[in-house]
């Protein structure tokens, strides 16, 4: 495969508190081949906070890094928070179709935006750019405890102009791509249900309500794991677990991983190279049944022979006791 | 006096029967605005209209020419629009070798039910025209 | 509710500010709910968005800015998604926090507080600062102790850093503030 | 020449905007105009009388009508004009309503506007010439396309009138959705059993022939005189011989066949009837799922056929029939379900649409009239109905409003009740629209007496939670959100153009909507007529009809054919294609472009080739007269002369 090259547009979170983010997306992206260009003194998109200034600081803020990655050999970026994304492109859209905004939004900066950088969310280039065959291809490991839900949150799909990429309402390329892995993905209906995002802090008592629905349906469908790809909603489902189990009296303990860190487990990266240390609610207990795939697809064979003869030909009976086994492991 | 000085400027519309004209019916009906400048010239189908009429209407006074006519494939008569578009796009190739900016013309396809296309369409092209401004300057001046 | 006189309480003037400044026309709302229906935050607010747009209809400009509901909004689309209309709803909603911003009609004020220290920290260091940002936001809010519970989690698996990375062209960035701030005074 | 100018106040709607008395002044001014004037009403008959007075008085020889858009009026003031003894072709019309005073704001520019308009007009008129019809035989024979309950009608008045019909339904039995239907609002009548008798009376009657699982294929021709090709698709049964004994079907063993009848709310066998009042009743396979097509073997149906019906080589055959009148009754389409994500886009079984309910509530449905939910065939308890899934929704591009599903929607919950009466049903509506007679009192009973409750919201989200299906919508009248956790959710489906509806109006050449729904002649006035004389529409093809609605198109649609075919001979139009053979060259280019292959080469007595139009088979498009290199060939009433005259009138003044 000929190297992608591709602007990283790491965004602040990865830096602090998204740290395992960070690092299992350079490793994945590694082992897909793909590189990732650091931008030159990148500085803070901006968020929601600078959205309620106003449109056209606001989008100065996330056009001064457009401007600088205008400059670079790739004109695509790609950004693994969501936030940071929309903020980008919502910017980028303006600016590219409002002639008198962009020359608002320039006369703020140094250098001015043209309007050439193509901004693609993480999971996108692997799921559009790569493709499922190719990162089925680098699989290493089977990972046969883990029961996943994708959660998309709410502004990667988001509004569907801005987002250009999947589905808004029940998008499902986390879902092909974790499946792609080899790892079971459960249909999940709060795919794109918000988290309380950024009221993590001011409104709590609200995020811990919004998360408890979120990690109960979870729950519900028979998850033991939650794939995330953005900072603020693992944060919040993660981090503020044991908040929600305080104030709503539950008692949930399920991790939540990025879907980066999953696919670093596929890959064969050890833990520790994934940072899953960093999580709040551990995940080990699901890691320790990871074999290499050789072996695993072996152990089924075996798994398979064995329950066929003593049942004859009668298909129905197959299933319950592969299930079986499974649990046992 | 033809067109009122330095409001207007000499647009003439051919418009088939069938769709076209019907649409500036509907857009008429439903009261959307439009600028004044147009002359509507109803033919009964968008291939009806030979290219020298377009070309005369721009050398002896026009400063635009809009033709109109049925959607591809919902023609009246069948196919008469396939031979307008054939023939028009032609048109608007050999416009500059008789000195005239092809943007002058145009041609579009409006159904009888689009009232709502109709006014974007008069509008846009009335606007594109006087920002080209008027193709016979002396005869304004003489007029 | 009072009685709002129709003839004279309607303040056309906002409902052209607000369309003109989102690029929305809220008369194309008919008031079907589904932006109520499917907002998260629908039980935290005093109004919720369909009535917001209402609101915005019948040019009730003092009900909206003093709403916390443009404040609780965390712009998650789901309605500018789901609007049968085509309004961009979380746009509109953007527009109102921004209006009031500038009106200092605040009503939600440790939300504002929050998004203040954000932008502090872009200014001064040119991106997040996540300690520093919290510890501003807890000093200006009085909730001195907001998520300490998180703070040992945080710290103990490294997840934050206690300095703050300050990039090269921190100025340049602040001078986008600056810029902002001239060019908003110009304005009045 | 003497050419006289009458300008139209048409009360307000032309005189508000435009200075009529103006433009009468600047007519007289015009050579060749000897009389110009305005009045209130000219299409009212004190104004047509003026005109024939002045005619008469003035001695005018061309007349020229500034009024409404000639679509509207011409054909009034060309039989004012013939009247007074005029040809009729001498009347032009300035259309300075739709076009001047009803888009133009400025009274100055519209006036100005307006007597160019006129002078366009006149110097058209000056060139006209007169112009006679020819007649021709009208071949008193109709073609009905659809067999729902509009095409029914339609076909049962036309061949009660004495007409010999033709029908053509596609699905291998007439009935269309109202056969699919349980009850009828607002009585709740049995939807079968009055539509039963007359889907018989339509089989037995001796005056129409009907073509069931056929497709139109072609249409050449004209009014009195159409050429139609019928495709009767293969059913792989011989029809003359199949009984509509039903052995096959029982011992089909292909069990999983999509069920079109039932929307998919069960399955059928690869060999099947589609219902037991089905017209006509016989067997048909579908060779998606039968076994003999798609594994090679099976043949289980052809050896059980007690009359040897079966024919596993049968083709598709194309039939010829021909008619003087088309009328279309092609009824409508329904949004599937995977246009709604954010209710699970069909992934969900028990989220289903209005018209699969239909079928679960009927007797003959799947579930014998036992409301089953599709999951695990259990009695539903709770039920909820989502009105305009769909519809009223630009994002969707359907703007406008199903016309039928606010009152379908009250039925179901009627039935729901009665059918279970420990239930209850929600119902999320954005407006009630109900206003058919009797209408309104029947949404209220539904919430009266059988106790729906109808919240005023629409539904965001649906998502399975155990067993339930929980419903998240608002109730805007509480300012709130609520959710309702359902046993079963009935989206109330968006009504769209039947599918293939564009290709169908291409080839009858009638103008479709936006949507695909036909275009009638005029909204208000020529509702069942289309702008291609000899075409009538009839039902939802035209726009979301409920029963009453469609049955009234297919009676008036039967009407207007009967009073075209009370004449024996029509007239031709004679704005036709002519052909000058002194300046023909004979290169014929015009035989090659001309779309309707109404212009032969002839010789002439001499040896030289020239053109030739057939009269007869002319539509009058002028596409020949615009290819023709040497002016030789012209369409009367809009020749080269007339319409540079029109550009001249403009750009040279």
């Amino acid at each position: 495969m000929a190297e992608k090259e591709y602007a990283y547009y790491s965004g602040c979170s990865l830096e602090g508190t998204a740290k395992e983010y960070d690092t299992s997306l350079r490793l994945v992206m590694k082992t897909l081949g793909v590189k990732l260009a650091e931008i030159p003194d990148w500085s803070c998109c901006g968020s929601t906070p600078a959205h309620t200034v106003d449109h056209v600081f606001a989008a100065a803020l996330a056009a001064r890094n457009l401007a600088i990655i205008e400059k670079m050999n790739t004109h695509t970026v790609t950004v693994p928070c969501p936030s940071c994304l929309t903020v980008l492109k919502k910017a980028h859209i303006g600016m590219t179709t409002d002639e008198s905004f962009k020359n608002e939004v320039n006369a703020l900066l140094d250098e001015p935006y043209e309007g050439k950088v193509t901004a693609k969310s993480s999971l996108q280039v692997i799921y559009e750019d790569i493709g499922l065959e190719a990162i089925a291809d680098r699989v290493t490991h089977a990972l046969p405890d883990l029961k996943v839900v994708a959660y998309y949150g709410c502004i990667l799909n988001r509004p569907p102009d801005i987002a250009q990429f999947d589905d808004p309402e029940n998008p499902v390329a986390m879902d092909k791509v974790i499946s792609a892995l080899g790892i079971e993905v459960l249909d999940y209906a709060f795919k794109t249900e918000c988290c309380g995002a950024a009221f993590g802090v001011p409104k709590r008592a609200m995020v811990n309500e919004l998360t408890h629905k979120i990690l109960s349906m979870a729950i519900d469908v028979g998850a033991n794991c939650i794939a995330v790809a953005c900072p603020l909603c693992q944060q919040n489902l993660d981090l503020r677990q044991e908040q929600v189990n305080q104030t709503m009296g539950s008692s949930f303990n399920i991790p939540v991983l990025y879907f980066t860190q999953i696919m670093g487990l596929a890959y064969g990266y050890s833990p520790d190279d994934l940072e899953m240390d960093k999580l709040v609610v551990g995940a080990d207990h699901l890691i320790r049944s990871r074999i290499p795939v050789e072996e695993y697809r072996k152990m089924k064979e075996a798994e398979a022979a064995a329950a066929k003869k003593p049942a004859k030909a009668k298909e129905m009976k197959e299933e319950p006791k592969e299930t079986a086994k499974a649990e046992e492991n | 006096m033809s067109v009122v000085a330095g409001k207007e400027l000499r647009i003439v519309g051919f418009l088939c029967n069938w769709c076209s004209y019907g649409g500036a019916d509907t857009a008429g009906v439903s009261r959307f605005k439009q600028p004044t400048d147009l002359r509507i010239i109803k033919v009964p189908c968008s291939g009806r209209v030979d290219p020298l009429f377009v070309v005369r209407a721009l050398l002896t006074g026009a400063d635009g020419v809009l033709v109109s006519g049925c959607h591809p494939r919902d023609c009246h008569y069948t196919d008469g629009n396939f031979y307008a578009r054939r023939r028009l796009e032609m048109l608007k190739r050999l416009l500059p070798f008789v000195g005239i900016d092809e943007r002058r013309f145009h041609y579009t396809w409006v159904s009888a039910s689009e009232g709502q296309k109709w006014q974007q369409v008069v509008t846009d092209f009335t606007n594109r025209i006087h920002q080209l401004g008027p193709l016979h300057v002396k005869k304004e001046n003489e007029g | 509710m009072d009685t709002i006189n129709l003839s004279n309480k309607i303040d056309w003037e906002f409902i052209e500010q607000v369309k003109e400044e989102s690029g929305q026309n809220p008369s194309l709302c008919y008031q079907c709910g589904n932006c109520t229906a499917g907002c998260p935050y629908t039980n935290y607010f005093d109004y919720p968005v369909s009535m917001v747009m209402r609101l915005l209809q019948a040019g009730q400009k003092d009900t909206i800015l003093n709403s916390k509901a443009i404040w609780l909004c965390a712009t998650c689309e789901t309605c500018t998604t789901r609007c049968p209309c085509e309004i961009d709803v979380a746009h509109i909603m953007d527009t109102l926090r921004i209006i009031a911003r500038r009106e200092g009609k605040v009503s939600e004020k440790d939300i504002k507080l929050f998004y203040d220290s954000f932008l502090d920290s872009v200014k001064q260091f040119g991106r997040i600062y996540e300690v520093g940002t919290l510890l501003m936001y807890n000093l200006r809010s009085g909730h001195f102790l907001a998520d300490a519970d998180l703070g040992p989690k945080v710290l103990t698996r490294g997840k934050i850093h206690f300095f703050p990375t300050k990039i090269k062209g921190s100025d340049k960035v602040a001078q986008i503030f600056e810029r902002f701030q001239k060019k908003a005074k110009r304005h009045g | 020449m003497r050419v006289g100018v009458f300008i139209c106040h048409c009360g307000n709607n032309i005189a508000g905007t435009v200075d009529v008395a103006r433009v009468a002044a600047e007519m007289r001014k015009l050579p060749g105009v000897v009389y110009a004037t305005n009045y209130m009403y000219t299409c009212s008959e004190p104004g047509q009388e003026e005109i024939k007075q002045a005619i008469r008085k003035e001695g005018l020889d061309r007349i020229v009508v500034a009024a409404c858009s000639p679509r509207m009026h011409e054909n009034t003031f060309r039989k004012t004009i013939e009247k007074a003894g005029l040809n009729r072709y001498f009347l032009e019309m300035a259309n300075i309503r739709e076009h001047i005073s009803w888009i133009g704001e400025d009274k100055e520019l519209n006036t100005n506007k307006a007597i160019e308009a006129v002078k366009m007009a006149v110097a058209k008129v000056m060139n006209n010439k007169p112009l006679y019809s020819s007649s021709f035989k009208v071949n008193k024979r109709v073609l009905v396309i659809g067999g729902g309950v509009a095409g029914m009608q339609a076909a049962l008045d036309c061949a009660d009138g004495g007409l010999d019909v033709v029908l053509v339904e596609k699905s291998p039995s007439i009935g269309g959705m109202m056969s699919r239907l349980d009850k009828t609002f607002p009585t709740i009548d049995c939807s079968i059993c009055i539509l039963g008798p007359k889907m018989v009376d339509v089989v037995q009657h001796e005056k129409i022939k009907l073509y069931a699982y056929s497709e139109i294929d072609e249409i050449k021709g004209y009014v009195g005189n159409y050429q139609i090709k019928i495709r009767k698709k293969a059913t792989y049964v011989d029809w003359s011989k199949c009984t509509g004994c039903g052995a096959c079907m029982e011992k089909c063993p292909t069990r999983n066949a999509y069920d079109h009848f039932n929307f998919g709310v069960a399955t059928t066998r690869a060999i099947n009837i589609p219902f037991p009042q089905a017209i006509p009743k016989k067997a048909k396979i579908d060779p998606e799922f039968c076994r003999q097509f798609t594994k090679g073997k099976c043949g289980v149906c052809a050896k059980i056929c007690p009359t040897g019906a079966i024919n596993y080589e049968m083709k598709d055959e194309i039939v010829a029939e021909d008619v003087g009148a088309i009328i279309v009754a092609t009824g409508y389409g329904l949004f599937d379900l995977d246009k709604f994500p954010e209710y699970g886009a069909g992934r969900y079984p028990d989220v289903i649409t209005g018209i699969q309910y239909e079928r679960i509530l009927n007797a003959s449905g799947p579930t014998s009239g036992h409301i089953l939910r599709p999951s695990d065939q259990t009695e539903p308890k709770t039920v909820v109905f989502v009105s305009c899934a769909g519809s009223r929704d630009k994002s969707l591009g359907v703007p406008y409003c199903s016309n039928f599903c606010c009152m379908y929607i009250a039925k179901q919950a009627i039935l729901t009740k009665d059918h279970i009466p420990d239930s209850q049903s929600y119902v999320f509506y954005m407006d009630i629209r109900s206003n058919g007679k009797g209408y309104d009192e029947f949404t209220r009973r539904a919430q009266e007496e059988y106790g729906a409750k109808y919240i005023r919201g629409r539904v965001a989200k649906i998502y399975p939670k155990g067993k339930k299906m929980v419903v998240r919508g608002a109730d805007t009248l509480l300012g709130t959100q609520v959710e309702v956790e359902a046993d079963l959710v009935v989206l109330a489906t968006a009504v769209i153009s039947a599918p293939g509806a564009a290709g169908m109006a291409e080839k009858l050449h009638i103008s479709y909507d936006t949507f695909g729904f036909y275009v009638e002649s005029h909204p208000k006035l020529r509702p069942v007529e289309t702008n291609t004389s000899g075409v009538y529409l009839a039902g939802a093809c035209q726009g979301p009809k409920d029963i009453p609605a469609s049955v009234g198109q297919g009676s008036a649609a039967a009407s207007k054919v009967l009073s075209l075919f009370s004449k024996d001979m029509l007239e031709s139009d004679p704005a036709i294609a002519q052909v000058n053979i002194n300046a023909c060259v004979g290169c014929l280019k015009c035989v090659k472009t001309c779309p309707f292959q109404a212009i032969k080469e002839e010789v002439l007595r001499n040896g030289r080739k020239v053109a030739k139009v057939i009269e007869t088979v002319c539509a009058g498009c002028g596409v020949c007269t615009s290819t023709c290199p040497c002016g030789a060939i012209q369409l009367q009433h809009f020749t080269d002369n007339q319409l540079l005259a029109e550009v001249n009138a403009i750009c040279q003044s």
